[in-house]
């Protein structure tokens, strides 16, 4: 192919007057796309606590602990279990999810995590505290800080 | 997908190196596996680079089975992976070195000396290629007994 | 005159990532090279004896951050082998798509860190734009722009829609449009032909004894192509595939290979996105591999990739062996480096595509249940006062 | 008065402080530019459009830690910048801004100041090198040797290219040759078209820039002769490069584009106009090319810059002969 001096004159000059591709993040907000694989949210009231997302985290960030355990009114056995998200750990790969029997588990869109500290980015999804009377459960409390 | 098939490389071998391979199996399409005891392994090397035109290794897997070490030669030709499997001794085990057949091995000879300790005789270089200055002589991470806990502070002088 | 040794490495602007190059020079001509690595060892392969199959799928990705899928792939096709299982056909189109997709990005990425080794960062910033596309692409197909997780036993995780298949078409046609320029543009812009063309010269004869792999040895006239060679996710089989070479041998002719197989990606992707077929994305696969061994490859940005893969039957894989297209392709750029201008040090690096995560996998790891050590910010900045009041600045 | 006048010109203007605010603008005028060549946004956050930022950035240096390398010459190490330093503000000085008439020659404007201005722009370079010389460090010293290679090719194509509008004018005093301009603007064109492409090209290999910043080329040899800088003598290096580059457009613009006529108020807004416009086109050579290798470099110089300025100059004296 010939040699061509300044082969790229006419681009940089056209892109002179052209919007730029970059924006200014983080003031100008970027979207990110509908699906993003965002930070896994646990809801306290599935759990059966089958660990099994415990034992696929591949990065160890996943703790489920057994919380209380009573017997409803209808004498059925009822266990509750809180999971520690260790955010600063979590690759954010959704295979907690995916291991989930029960569907406990679901990803949101949150992706900017950052803290000062490591215990800010330590996300702890409890069960409401055990009802003293055996009552109906009530609605769990997430107790994640905001992103 | 043309050249040479993998039931072709294996009677080959079967033929011209009686005695001094073992277990030559086909386990996939494309995939041989074959053991040679240390001291054969310039005359297959050679056999493979002079006879069947092999003249790519992809690399060395050196492997701890517990009661020995063995370095598996990943040879590759017209798409097909013939492996050669050369066990040796834990300790002071040593193969002969085919950076003379294949320029490009001698990395992988680094690299399989110095997380197994397996001594490649005839390759003059094999100065620690992947482990950090310092890492104590004689201590090989990819063995079975080597753990990460108790080596715990192994690099503080 | 005498000679005197350069240390390029392990920190050196040049190099993205750590590694330590010693250069014999004399005047500004190198005589000798040498070479150190490690410094990004994690201890992947020993780290994985100690995971499960599934852990493993998401740390064969961390082995590297360009080719995060090619080696996913690889792993992934060999676990399968050993299970014995038999992907969906569309699961396999679909791993096909995205691991021409990140060949695509990797390519534009190498594109632009040639221009910006030889000071043309202009090129660099144009390219790494249209990059995004592919980036974005990515993160709406996968979920994530680096780490796609799209692999898994028996499949994949996420299935394509219409829209998705929509949005794909316009990119590729936009990129194929740029590809096209850069490719005229990297031929005929004096300056950058002037750093490329005759820099870097690798003869056939040398690619083949250095057991050079990937774009650097098709640009020095061998035909080596794991897609062609030993294919896989249907390549040849289903899906059309032409190898690319050219016989120049040095970087003009890597910049050219690179570009041809764009535009050969950017073909199989739309013959994919066309002739998708309906079905299933994955089978149930177990969670325990019978036992085996099973050397698996596939043919990453960079060249071969290859893992050697022992089961012994429980949840765990007794050995796993990543090699790393980089490398193989180590002794080669040794090879080019006696002789030639230090000043073409870092493009005759950056040549092959360099990638250290890849090449080395092993450090310390500590368990991260364990005591943490964490510098929190005030720790920080007292050290640094402290540091400083020593030192009366 | 007078006294007041000089006080004046050596320190406001084109003294000191305009000097140091108008280099700043320019290297914000450059980075924008050069961003906006390349889709990007260029310095945004500091001032109106960032147009503080190379301020910022400069007492950011002054406040760094500055570290002597232990083996350095350190006496030659201090010295190097603000040799340099000094050479471009009185290079500046020579400028003809201001208070010249073509007829009046004072002391910063008299028979020869182009070759003094030509000289003391080369001090920069000789200061590079010693700067490199005294580190010792492997970088700086293939940068400082760079640094005279690199001096050797575009030095002589300049001054022969520098030779045709003194030759033009009958002069070598930059503001008669200004004023010959001015007198006879058709003449412009004479050194416009291969003249003043070539003076432009040393001036860009004078400032290190891309196709030519091979002694500093970060991706080879880390910074070249200042790898081993910090703190405040980078700074002093970061602001005479910028001085340098507004004095090498000045120096352009007096001598191949017309000079600054019209006393202090359109004299002003003619070199802000003419250095800008300078800064335009170096700035797009800088954003279409890659960096070449110092051996492509003086074959460059030597086969093609050098020639074209012999040929500029023949057909100067040519015209001479023909022009009343």
């Amino acid at each position: 192919m010939k040699l061509q001096l300044g082969a790229m004159v006419p681009e940089v000059m056209k892109h002179l007057f052209r919007r730029t591709a970059t924006i200014q993040v983080p003031f100008v907000p970027h979207p990110a796309p509908g699906n993003i694989r965002g930070t896994p949210v646990m809801d306290p009231l599935k759990c059966i606590g089958c660990k099994r997302c415990e034992m696929d985290c591949p990065a160890e960030a996943i703790e489920i602990k057994k919380e209380y355990e009573y017997k409803n009114e209808a004498g059925k056995l009822i266990r509750r279990f809180s999971m520690t998200l260790y955010v600063d750990r979590c690759t954010h790969c959704s295979q907690c999810a995916e291991s989930c029997p029960v569907d406990a588990i679901q990803m949101d869109q949150h992706y900017d995590h950052a803290a000062y500290t490591r215990e800010e980015l330590k996300f702890l999804y409890k069960p409401e505290p055990m009802p003293v009377v055996a009552a109906q459960p009530a609605a769990p409390v997430a107790d994640a800080p905001k992103a | 997908m043309s050249g040479i098939t993998a039931e072709e490389i294996k009677s080959s071998l079967e033929q011209n190196l009686h005695g001094k391979i073992e277990a030559v199996t086909v386990t996939a399409p494309r995939r041989i596996f074959l053991t040679v005891q240390p001291l054969d392994l310039p005359q297959v090397a050679r056999f493979l680079h002079d006879k069947l035109g092999v003249t790519h290794i992809s690399t060395i897997t050196g492997r701890d089975t517990g009661t020995n070490v063995e370095a598996l030669y990943h040879y590759s030709k017209d798409g097909n992976v013939v492996t050669v499997r050369v066990p040796t001794a834990r300790d002071n085990g040593s193969i002969p070195s085919i950076i003379s057949l294949f320029a490009g091995a001698a990395l992988y000879e680094r690299e399989v000396h110095d997380i197994l300790g397996v001594h490649f005789d005839g390759n003059g270089d094999l100065r620690p290629l992947v482990l950090p200055d310092g890492w104590p002589a004689g201590v090989y991470p990819l063995r079975k007994d080597w753990t990460y806990n108790q080596e715990d502070g192994v690099l503080k002088k | 005159m005498s000679t005197f040794t350069i240390p390029v490495g392990p920190q050196h602007p040049a190099l993205k990532e750590p590694t330590s190059f010693r250069l014999e020079v004399d005047g500004e001509v190198i005589v000798n090279a040498d070479l150190r690595l490690g410094y990004n060892h994690r201890g992947i392969e020993k780290l994985a004896e100690s995971r499960s199959y599934i852990q493993n799928l998401f740390l064969m990705e961390r082995i590297c951050g360009i080719c995060s899928n090619a080696h996913t792939a690889c792993f992934t096709h060999g676990v399968e082998k050993l299970m014995g299982i038999e992907v969906p056909k569309r699961a396999t189109y679909i791993r096909c798509l995205i691991g021409e997709l990140e060949r695509v990005h990797s390519h534009l990425l190498w594109l632009g860190v040639a221009g910006h080794e030889v000071g043309f960062d202009t090129f660099f910033m144009y390219t790494w734009r249209d990059r995004e596309t592919i980036m974005d692409l990515l993160e709406l197909l996968s979920g994530n722009r680096v780490h796609y997780c799209l692999y898994t036993y028996g499949g994949v995780r996420r299935d394509l829609d219409e829209g998705q298949i929509q949005k794909c078409l316009e990119a590729i046609a936009f990129l194929r449009e740029r590809t096209a320029y850069y490719l005229n543009l990297g031929a005929t812009e004096p300056t950058f032909v002037a750093r490329i063309a005759g820099v870097g010269k690798l003869p056939k004869e040398k690619a083949l004894e250095l057991c050079a792999v990937g774009p650097l040895a098709r640009a020095s006239g061998v035909a080596v192509d794991i897609r062609q060679d030993d294919p896989y996710v249907g390549f040849g089989e289903y899906i059309p595939f032409h190898i690319q070479t050219d016989e120049g041998g040095d970087l003009l002719a890597r910049v050219i290979v690179r570009a041809k197989e764009l535009m050969e990606s950017y073909n199989i992707c739309e013959y994919i996105l066309k002739n998708l077929p309906a079905g299933e994305v994955r089978v149930k696969a177990p969670r325990k591999v019978p036992e085996g061994e099973v050397v698996s490859r596939v043919e990453a940005q960079r060249g071969e990739d290859i893992h050697y893969i022992r089961s012994n039957g429980t949840e765990k894989p007794d050995r796993v062996k990543v090699r790393a297209p980089t490398l193989a392709n180590w002794p080669a750029t040794l090879y080019m480096l006696k002789g030639a201008y230090v000043a073409d040090t870092p493009i005759i690096m950056a040549g092959i595509d360099p990638c250290m995560s890849c090449t080395d996998r092993m450090v310390e790891i500590a368990d991260v249940r364990g005591d943490v050590k964490v510098w929190d910010w005030e720790t920080l900045r007292q050290y640094g006062m402290n540091f400083h009041g020593k030192r009366k600045v | 008065m007078e006294a007041l006048k000089i006080f004046a010109y050596l320190l406001v203007y084109p003294g000191l402080l305009f000097l140091f605010f108008y280099s700043t603008l320019v290297q914000w005028a450059d980075r924008k530019l050069y961003a906006r060549f390349q889709n990007r946004m260029g310095p945004t956050y500091t001032g109106f459009c960032g147009m503080l930022q190379p301020i910022a950035d400069f007492i950011k240096l002054m406040a760094k830690e500055d570290i002597v390398p232990a083996a350095a010459d350190k006496g030659l190490f201090a010295l190097a910048p603000i040799l340099g330093l000094a050479s471009v503000f009185t290079a500046a000085l020579l400028l003809p801004v201001w208070h010249f008439s073509a007829n009046v020659q004072s002391v910063t404007s008299f028979q020869g100041d182009l070759i003094v201005i030509a000289y003391l722009l080369s001090v920069p370079s000789l200061a590079y090198f010693l700067a490199g010389w005294a580190s010792r460090s492997m970088f700086a010293a293939i940068g400082s040797v760079r640094v005279l290679t690199l001096l050797f090719s575009y030095e002589v194509p300049l001054f022969l290219a520098m030779l045709s509008p003194a030759v033009l004018a009958g002069s070598w005093r930059m503001a008669e040759i200004a004023a010959y301009y001015q007198q006879h603007p058709a003449h412009i064109l004479f050194t416009l078209f291969l003249g003043f492409p070539v003076a432009i090209t040393c001036l860009q290999a004078k400032l290190e820039r891309v196709p030519f910043d091979i002694p500093e080329a970060e991706t080879e040899i880390v910074g070249g002769a200042f790898t081993e800088y910090s703190g405040r003598k980078l700074a002093m290096f970061r602001l005479l490069i910028d001085v340098e580059m507004v004095v090498g457009a000045g120096f352009i613009a007096a001598i191949f584009l017309g000079g600054f006529p019209g006393g202090l108020v359109p004299g002003f807004v003619w070199f802000v106009l003419k250095t800008l416009a300078v800064i335009f086109v170096l700035c797009l050579i800088r954003a279409v090319t890659g960096r070449i290798r110092i051996e492509q470099m003086v074959n460059f110089s030597w086969r093609f810059l050098a020639p074209v300025a012999v040929i500029q100059l023949i057909i100067v004296i040519l015209m001479k002969g023909f022009l009343p």
